[in-house]
């Protein structure tokens, strides 16, 4: 094996041969310093592979002695791979810097190497005072190479750089001086254990040390030099010092470890944990794309650093540092590696507007390198937060918890909105504005991409390490890497072939699914597999929509059948993520987008938190009230359910059409599906007992109400559909809430009956919306002779949705008043009859613009619907007209998962009746009654028509004028005004203001933090200095 | 016991004929009140047969689609189902109509079917002032549900069921044992609801008509305004027994039920003859005020 | 008795103000006057109100006499100013700036003795006769019933009788 | 003059002015009721003509006729000053619910209806389009002087003399103004009519519709409507 000391005489050799090469001509000094890169980084991978095949560690004494006479370098699985990582990023920087470090003088590529052997030392050596020289060594290249392009404000940026570096060092030699004088050695493994670390001396000595490398790291709030540093840097250098310098820096602060006290260990953890939250809480204000990046790198080297202690004060064995800080730690800085390169490709300065948009291949790595920063699965950084929040719940650090969840949500929200300013250019929303143009960025996507690669290869090896080598599990990636592969096939051969694929995963996955997994696989994966389907309806490629959809619905598939906690978990992540993308890609989706992507992330890490404190989804845990409610909070959130619904709208409203449908119809389900999943896992005891329970049914009631509300004040149909989802879904909750058989049957039916028609509705006016033009209602109209099947499937969806018999829809009403009453919520009944009653407005409301009244000049040759559109409406209206005629046929199934959790109460069915205990109802005899009427009334209307005359729009009595335009006739602009009048104030977006107060509450408290950073040198430098002395305060030190 | 299905139907027809003759005497008699209260002599008690006879009979008739022809016929099968799903006299066969379909929430929500249609019929006519009429029709109907919810589920609390023969079955022996004297305040939530249901004064902006003429049904005529017509009859009877039903007692022959439902009515015209009209959005802050709380403290007044 | 005020009698050339009634005065003025002297008489003598504009056809002296009537709240005065427009050709100056409602009289002004207004809103629209295609009906050479006999067929056999001697034949036809 | 042509048309159904209506080769009018419309307009009107349904003869006609001569809708549409005199015979004093006579506001939902004395030339316009909107059998009662031969308008310049030669009329009720009790006179003339099966107006009207049609265009010169309101 070649001894690692050749690394450091090649990069001094190759240091000192550059100016003379460079005589030669650049070209001569460019090969040598490349040739040197990729043989480090070739020496890396070598070492890498060959302790990870056998693993060891290798002692390096210089100069032949032992220590402490000689300094020590170790090799060992560790410092390959750290090295490896410095090395990786370092070429890929390098890459990137390319033209710059060309045309720069030669000291340019000299300080370059010489910042990166520096970071190989940091990596390699036991000694502290070694560890001293190669930190100064990669401090001093660092401080030049942030000048050596010449720019004044790098220049300023590299001082201010300086100063704090000179605080640092200045305590890191006091520390080791101290140290040298208490235990008598500089070798770190001589030193562990040493006696003379013992007592208040020892402590002191070991702070200074363990301060210097925390500044290093640049902690919250005393890291003004360091963000300074990463907006001046060159994008490749920021990558560097982001990647490569925190990785080492990190190690080095790992190394020294073992000499910490727990109460030094506690101070990294907090220090790393504050600075994770707050860097990014700052990073929320920050437009600045590079100050940006700074902020975040930051925030998760404090994070890895918190990692890193909280495992050494709590975990026994380093599996965790692996697993947990090293994931981290990978994902960080491919990630951040991955999105400077990409910002040095994509930003034309440093406000962060955008010289172009990426395409599809660099608009993907550019969502991979965000999402796994992020720590969205199936990237490392996912599997390592799970673990991190599992071991902090079990060992009770609920603040460290919950400062994880704020700042990844702090982080995702400004992370995202920079990438939604990248792939949709420009921050302008307005549809006029032309398009931003694809910018062909070439060689400089490679970077990016391979960062992306390598994360996604990472996740994927963290996830199989983890035991999910089953196929469903890998079903949903593999499905959307399939599709993207295929993204330039034509959009129709796509739709069919995703309806394909998820219809090959329902025929694996259902013969191992219980009974209420099937019914649940019949609304998400049927529902999806229609959808897909009518994803054909647009002409095009619609490129980017089947990759994120074919993920987000096996994901959802995933979900239902999966087995851990952890999977499950997975899989929802996954599917959140898709459906950010799926409403991003709608033509106004951006600030949609980003509220659903909050909400999600946020109820997300509830759910986790639940998940983990109930110790597992499937696979009996003990009851845990805490779990439940935090789980549920998750669901909550998911469900749309009132005061957590103000993403719902929007996101559902703004997506491409057929995924509103889907998004409405199927995949809100999957949150009815957890909740009662989770109840059967975690118990139903929620804290606050019954009362909670009374409570969460209120809220759904009062969902169904205000959601109802809602819609029939919505101009736009997608919004009125949308609002009315989330009253549906009002029911479904408050049914679920009263946790009985009744109630179930309930809640199961609600949900089934509701994808039937609401994807009718949504897909009818998909049609519609695409034949016209326009989503407004009242720019419609009179549809219906253009349009009939569209209308008779709108109409059937309304009649069933309004519970009127003798469609399906009155079950759902008859099951939910008598579950209601039975249980004795009188009044939550009395509230759902009003809420169904405001229901019909917005139902009639819509069918009215929409197809009924007068049709436009401009609309008289639509066309139907196309066929991609019909053919799963008439499924879903087939599916309604037998669900209506033989109730039984959804209630018998749905009542056999129910009784197997409830023992019946009072309530069955008698041959086609259903009996409760308050009543009944015979459904097949009600739609016979019912059809025989209305055939009997139908021949006597036409048998006394005489000479009917068909007529056309204006032939109305018009006051004995005749109507102007159909403009002016049709009825259709606030539509509801006198209701508007009574009751209007109930609807003016209280949630709304309330978030939109929580959301301004962060900004401000942000924005009052960047005043911390004024930009001055010596601010920072007493920011620096007041820092470790507080530290070291919080290190009670006595 | 039970009748074959054939007699069932036969009987069903004949039910039918007695509430539609009944139906439309009913209307004739009450406009004939109504003269009187103004000082008239009024239109014969017979006038709403010869009113369906001519417009049946005239020779002419247009249309505006296919749902604009559907639109009553929704509204009169609508009617009808109504009827045929409650027990119009208890203990008789012949007045049992198809009540074994459901029970109140199948009749509350059968309500709906024939104004659905109607309202989809009357849109299609293409006339602003139909889907003006709609709009304020069901504007209107969603406030006055909500005492009637509430009345309904006060006494689905009092009697421990939803099912139409039992709750008459428990106000039998004597009067005192109707719901109009147990659960007074029900009553009371209920008949204001009814008000609102009749559309009369002051309820009756919906259908106002020398503003927006007579709202939804402004464009038709003919034999489909005939049978506009009938429903009008049939589907008052339907609500009047309902309302027998479920608060005074119900009835045991076919005369007591024509006493009662006629007391029944003639509240509305007691007080539309009295009042005049409120705006849809009072009528919305009417219906969820005073009435609402009455309706709350007969369901409190039974549950707790 | 109500004088001309000085500032108006210095600006225009102004005919005497003409005593109607107590409350009521007209005043003469040339046509090309008309527009400022209404924004005086508006803005500064309390004339805010304008009551109406109408038109009277002076065949014999081949003009239409325009009358703009004003009207001082404060002191409940009325100000017919009037001014003369040749018949041929008939054009005024709008006004429509300075009252709203004006555009409204000259449109009516337009269509029944055809003076044009140009400029005013909407002049050319009809006003109260649909599709109308003769000369203005306003005009006096007009014939009314010649072109109600032209156009509108009657019933034969229409006659008229004096009303007091039809009655007095029928009821008394002794006393003839 | 005009009378001569008046009278001819009453004698001679046939005699018709220009062949509208006339069926085509493929059974659609060779000029469909709505050519006088601009292009863009067409679209929005039925173009179709009138046809004439009855008169018909028989027990059961006889019966309709009773009923519709016991169900007199009014269309609420006061044309002309006469229609004040509507008003009253609402009220307790003359009550016209007795003899099943009552208002209505839709002429879709209208058997008679009431021309209220003087019809200027913009109101005719109405007048038609209204008629042509009811369904037939239709009733038109003309009360006042001015709807038989102009009354004190007759030499007016915008109101017709003769609104027979616009729509048929079947009972006219002279005086200026009538007053209720002649209304009701009026009426109960018409109810007798009807019975007797002599008001077939609509079917007169669809028969002599190109005179009718000829006679409306001839003073109603912004035509901007189909020349058959359905």
């Amino acid at each position: 094996m070649v001894t690692p000391l050749a690394i450091f005489a090649a990069f001094l050799a190759t240091g000192f041969l550059l100016p003379l090469a460079d005589k030669l001509g650049r070209r001569v000094s460019a090969t040598l310093f490349w040739a040197l890169l990729a043989g480090f980084a070739g020496l890396a991978a070598y070492y890498l592979a060959s302790f990870v095949a056998a693993p060891g560690t290798l002692e390096i004494y210089t100069g032949g002695f032992e220590p402490p006479l000689v300094i020590a370098l170790r090799l060992g699985l560790e410092e390959s791979a750290a090295l490896a990582a410095v090395a990786a990023v370092a070429l890929l920087a390098a890459f990137s810097m390319r033209k710059a470090l060309h045309e720069a003088p030669v000291s340019g590529m000299m300080t370059f190497l010489m910042l990166v052997m520096g970071l190989s030392g940091l990596v390699l050596t036991r000694d502290l005072f070694n560890l001293f020289v190669f930190l100064e060594i990669s401090g001093i290249a660092g401080y030049a190479l942030l000048g050596f392009d010449d720019r004044r404000l790098a220049m300023s940026a590299a001082f201010k750089y300086m100063v704090a570096g000179g605080i640092a060092s200045a305590a890191y030699l006091v520390g080791v001086i101290y140290l040298y004088r208490l235990t008598g050695t500089l070798n770190l493994d001589l030193m562990i254990g040493s006696a003379g670390l013992e007592g208040a001396a020892g402590a002191a000595a070991v702070f200074f040390v363990l301060a210097a490398l925390l500044v290093e790291l640049k902690p919250f709030p005393a890291n003004g030099w360091a963000i300074d540093a990463y907006e001046a840097a060159n994008p490749g250098l920021g990558a560097l010092f982001s990647g490569a310098q925190a990785t080492a820096m990190l190690f080095a602060l790992y190394k020294v470890f073992p000499l910490l006290s727990d109460a030094h260990l506690a101070v990294v953890m907090w220090a790393g944990i504050v600075t994770f939250a707050f860097s990014n809480l700052v990073g929320l204000r920050q437009t600045a794309t590079r100050r940006m990046f700074g902020y975040s790198s930051a925030g998760q080297v404090g994070f890895v650093a918190a990692a890193l202690a909280f495992g050494a004060r709590y975990v026994e064995g380093s599996d965790f540092a692996w697993l947990v800080a090293g994931g981290l730690l990978v994902n960080h800085l491919l990630a951040k590696t991955g999105l400077f390169l990409l910002s040095a490709a994509f930003e034309s300065d440093g406000d962060g507007s955008m010289k172009g948009r990426p395409g599809t291949l660099v608009a993907a790595a550019a969502g991979v390198l965000v999402a796994a920063l992020v720590g969205l699965p199936p990237f490392p950084a996912f599997w390592a937060k799970w673990d991190l929040v599992r071991v902090a719940l079990a060992t009770r650090e609920y603040a460290f918890v919950a400062l994880v969840g704020a700042g990844g949500l702090f982080e995702a929200w400004y992370l995202f909105s920079w990438l939604v300013r990248l792939v949709k250019g420009g921050a302008d929303e307005t549809p006029e504005a032309a398009p931003v143009p694809v910018l062909r960025v070439g060689a400089d996507g490679v970077g990016p991409v391979l960062a992306a690669l390598g994360i996604a290869a990472l996740g994927g090896l963290s996830a199989w390490t983890r035991g999910f080598t089953d196929p469903l599990f890998w079903a949903p990636l593999a499905g959307g890497l399939l599709f993207l592969a295929l993204d330039r096939l034509p959009g129709k051969l796509k739709a069919l072939l995703a309806t394909a694929a998820i219809a090959a995963f329902g025929y694996f996955a259902l013969p191992s699914m219980s009974e209420f997994q099937k019914l649940f696989a019949l609304m998400i994966l049927g529902g999806g597999a229609l959808h897909a389907f009518a994803g054909g309806y647009l002409t095009g490629r619609r490129a980017g929509h089947f990759p994120l959809y074919v993920m987000t619905v096996l994901s959802l598939g995933y979900a239902l059948v999966a087995e851990s906690a952890l999977g499950f978990f997975m899989a929802w992540e996954l599917m959140a993520l898709g459906g950010y993308f799926l409403v991003l890609q709608g033509a106004k989706g951006r600030s949609a987008s980003m509220i659903y992507l909050a909400f999600s992330i946020g109820g997300a890490f509830l759910m986790m938190a639940g998940l983990q404190l109930g110790g597992g989804l499937i696979g009996g845990a003990a009851p845990s009230p805490a779990a439940l409610a935090l789980v549920g909070l998750g669901l909550l959130a998911k469900l749309g359910a009132f005061g957590l619904h103000v993403w719902l709208p929007g996101a559902y409203a703004e997506a491409a059409d057929d995924f509103s449908s889907f998004f409405s119809a199927s995949l809100s389900k999957v949150a009815v599906f957890a909740l009662m999943a989770a109840l059967a896992v975690f118990g139903e005891a929620l804290p606050g007992g019954e009362l909670a329970w009374r409570v969460v049914g209120w809220v759904g009631i009062l969902g169904a109400v205000l959601g109802a509300l809602a819609a029939i004040f919505q101009e736009d149909a997608k919004y009125a559909l949308a609002f009315s989802s989330m009253g549906q879904m009002g029911y479904v909750l408050a049914a679920l809430a009263m946790r009985d058989q009744m109630g179930w049957t309930t809640a199961l039916y609600l949900a089934a009956t509701h994808f039937l028609y609401k994807g009718m509705m949504w897909l009818s006016v998909a049609g519609a919306s695409l034949r016209t033009g326009t989503r407004t209602m009242y720019l419609m109209g009179g549809l219906i002779k253009r349009m009939p099947i569209s209308f008779v499937s709108f109409l059937v969806g309304i009649i069933a949705l309004s519970g009127v018999p003798p469609l399906t829809g009155f079950g759902g009403k008859w099951l939910l008043y008598h579950s209601l009453i039975a249980k004795g919520w009188y009044f939550e009944a009395a509230a759902s009859f009003l809420a169904s009653g405001i229901a019909f407005l917005y139902l009639y409301r819509m069918i009215h613009s929409i197809f009924l009244g007068q049709p436009k000049d401009e609309h008289r040759t639509v066309k139907e619907a196309p066929f991609w559109l019909v053919l799963p409406q008439l499924l879903l209206l087939v599916a309604v007209i037998a669900f209506s005629v033989f109730p039984r046929l959804i209630l018998d199934p749905i009542m056999a998962v129910v009784g197997a959790r409830y023992p019946a109460a009072g309530f069955a069915f008698e041959g086609q009746t259903l009996v409760s205990s308050l009543g009944y109802w015979n459904g097949l005899l009600t739609i016979v009654v019912v059809v025989v009427v209305f055939v009997l009334t139908f021949i006597w209307m036409v048998m006394n028509l005489r000479k009917p005359r068909l007529v056309k729009q204006f032939n109305i009595v018009f006051a004995a004028e005749r109507p102007f335009r159909p403009e002016t006739t049709h009825f259709a602009f606030d539509f509801f005004a006198p209701y508007r009048r009574a009751l209007g104030f109930l609807v003016r977006g209280r949630s709304e203001k309330a978030w939109t107060a929580v959301a301004g509450l962060a900004t401000s408290v942000a924005g009052a933090i960047r005043r911390l950073y004024t930009g001055n040198g010596q601010t920072y430098a007493l920011h620096v200095v007041l820092y470790v002395g507080i530290l070291y305060l919080f290190l009670g030190v006595r | 016991m039970e009748p074959s299905i054939p007699l069932r139907i036969a009987y069903a027809f004949a039910s039918l004929a007695v509430i539609t003759v009944y139906g439309l005497l009913l209307i004739g008699s009450m406009a004939r009140i109504s003269a009187k209260v103004q000082g008239r002599v009024g239109q014969p008690v017979w006038q709403p047969f010869i009113d369906i006879v001519k417009s049946s009979g005239k020779r002419n008739s247009i249309s505006h689609g296919v749902m604009f022809w559907l639109g009553p016929v929704f509204r009169l099968a609508g009617g009808v189902g109504t009827y045929m799903f409650v027990p119009a006299v208890l203990g008789s066969v012949v007045f049992q109509n198809f009540s074994m379909s459901g029970d109140l929430l199948l009749v509350m929500y059968f309500i709906f079917f024939g104004q659905l249609g109607m309202a989809l019929g009357a849109s299609e006519g293409g006339h602003p002032y139909s889907a003006i009429g709609v709009s304020r029709g069901l504007a209107q109907m969603t406030a006055f549900e909500v005492p009637f919810a509430l009345s309904i589920i006060s006494i689905a609390v009092q009697y421990g069921t939803l099912d139409i023969t039992k709750i008459v079955m428990a106000q039998q022996g004597g009067f005192l044992n109707w719901t109009l004297f147990t659960n007074p305040l029900a009553v009371v939530a209920a008949m204001i609801a009814f008000l609102g249901m009749s559309g009369h004064n002051p309820f009756s902006v919906v259908i106002a008509p020398q503003e927006i003429p007579i709202g939804p049904p402004t464009e038709y005529q003919s034999n489909l305004l005939g049978m506009l017509q009938t429903n009008r009859a049939v589907f008052n009877g339907a609500k009047l027994v309902l309302y027998m039903n479920l608060f005074f007692g119900g009835a045991t022959n076919v005369p007591v039920m024509v006493v009662k439902t006629f007391l029944i009515y003639f509240v509305n015209i007691f007080v539309g003859q009295a009042f005049p009209r409120f705006r849809t959005d009072q009528a919305i802050r009417f219906f969820l005020g005073v009435p609402t709380l009455i309706g709350i403290a007969a369901v409190v007044l039974f549950a707790f | 008795m109500r004088t001309i005020p000085a500032d108006i009698a210095e600006r225009f050339e102004v005919g005497p103000l003409v005593s109607k009634r107590a409350d009521l005065s007209t005043l003469d003025v040339d046509a090309k006057d008309v527009p400022e002297l209404l924004a005086r008489l508006r803005d500064r003598h309390g004339y805010r109100h304008l009551s109406f504009v109408t038109a009277t056809d002076q065949i014999e002296e081949g003009v239409f006499v325009l009358t703009y009537m004003l009207h001082n709240h404060a002191d409940n005065h009325s100000l017919g100013v009037k001014c003369r427009v040749g018949r041929e050709n008939a054009v005024m100056e709008s006004c429509h700036l300075l009252w709203e409602q004006m555009w409204t009289y000259q449109r009516e002004l337009k269509e029944l003795f055809g003076i044009d207004f140009p400029g005013s809103p909407r002049v050319d629209e009809s006003f109260v006769l649909e599709g109308w295609i003769d000369i203005p009906p306003m005009r006096r050479e007009f014939d009314t019933r010649e072109y109600s006999e032209r156009t509108f067929p009657t019933r034969p056999g229409r006659s008229t009788k004096d009303p007091a001697t039809h009655m007095k034949e029928k009821l008394y036809p002794e006393a003839l | 003059m005009s009378d001569i042509k008046f009278t001819r048309a009453l004698a001679d159904p046939d005699h018709a002015l220009k062949p509208a209506g006339r069926p085509g080769p493929l059974g659609k009018p060779l000029v469909l009721a709505n050519d006088g419309l601009p292009e863009e307009e067409k679209a929005w009107f039925c173009d179709a003509y009138p046809t004439a349904s009855g008169p018909y003869k028989g027990i059961l006609e006889n019966f309709l006729n009773w009923a519709r001569s016991k169900s007199l809708w009014i269309l609420g549409f006061g044309t002309g000053c006469g229609a004040i005199e509507l008003r009253p015979l609402m009220t307790s004093r003359f009550d016209m619910y007795r003899f099943g006579i009552q208002p209505r506001p839709t002429p879709r939902q209208s058997s008679v209806f009431v021309i209220g004395g003087y019809a200027s030339v913009k109101t005719l316009k109405r007048i038609v389009r209204s008629y042509e909107q009811m369904m037939g059998p239709k009733f038109v009662v003309a009360l006042g002087s001015c709807t038989i031969n102009g009354g004190m308008y007759w030499d007016s310049y915008n109101t017709i003399n003769a609104i027979e030669h616009y729509i048929p009329v079947d009972v006219y009720i002279a005086g200026c103004m009538p007053r209720p009790e002649a209304l009701l006179a009026g009426f109960k003339e018409l109810q007798r009519k009807i019975r007797r099966g002599e008001c077939e107006g609509a079917v007169k009207y669809a028969e002599n519709f190109e005179w009718y049609k000829a006679n409306q265009k001839k003073v109603i010169h912004d035509w901007n409507m189909p020349d058959y309101n359905y």
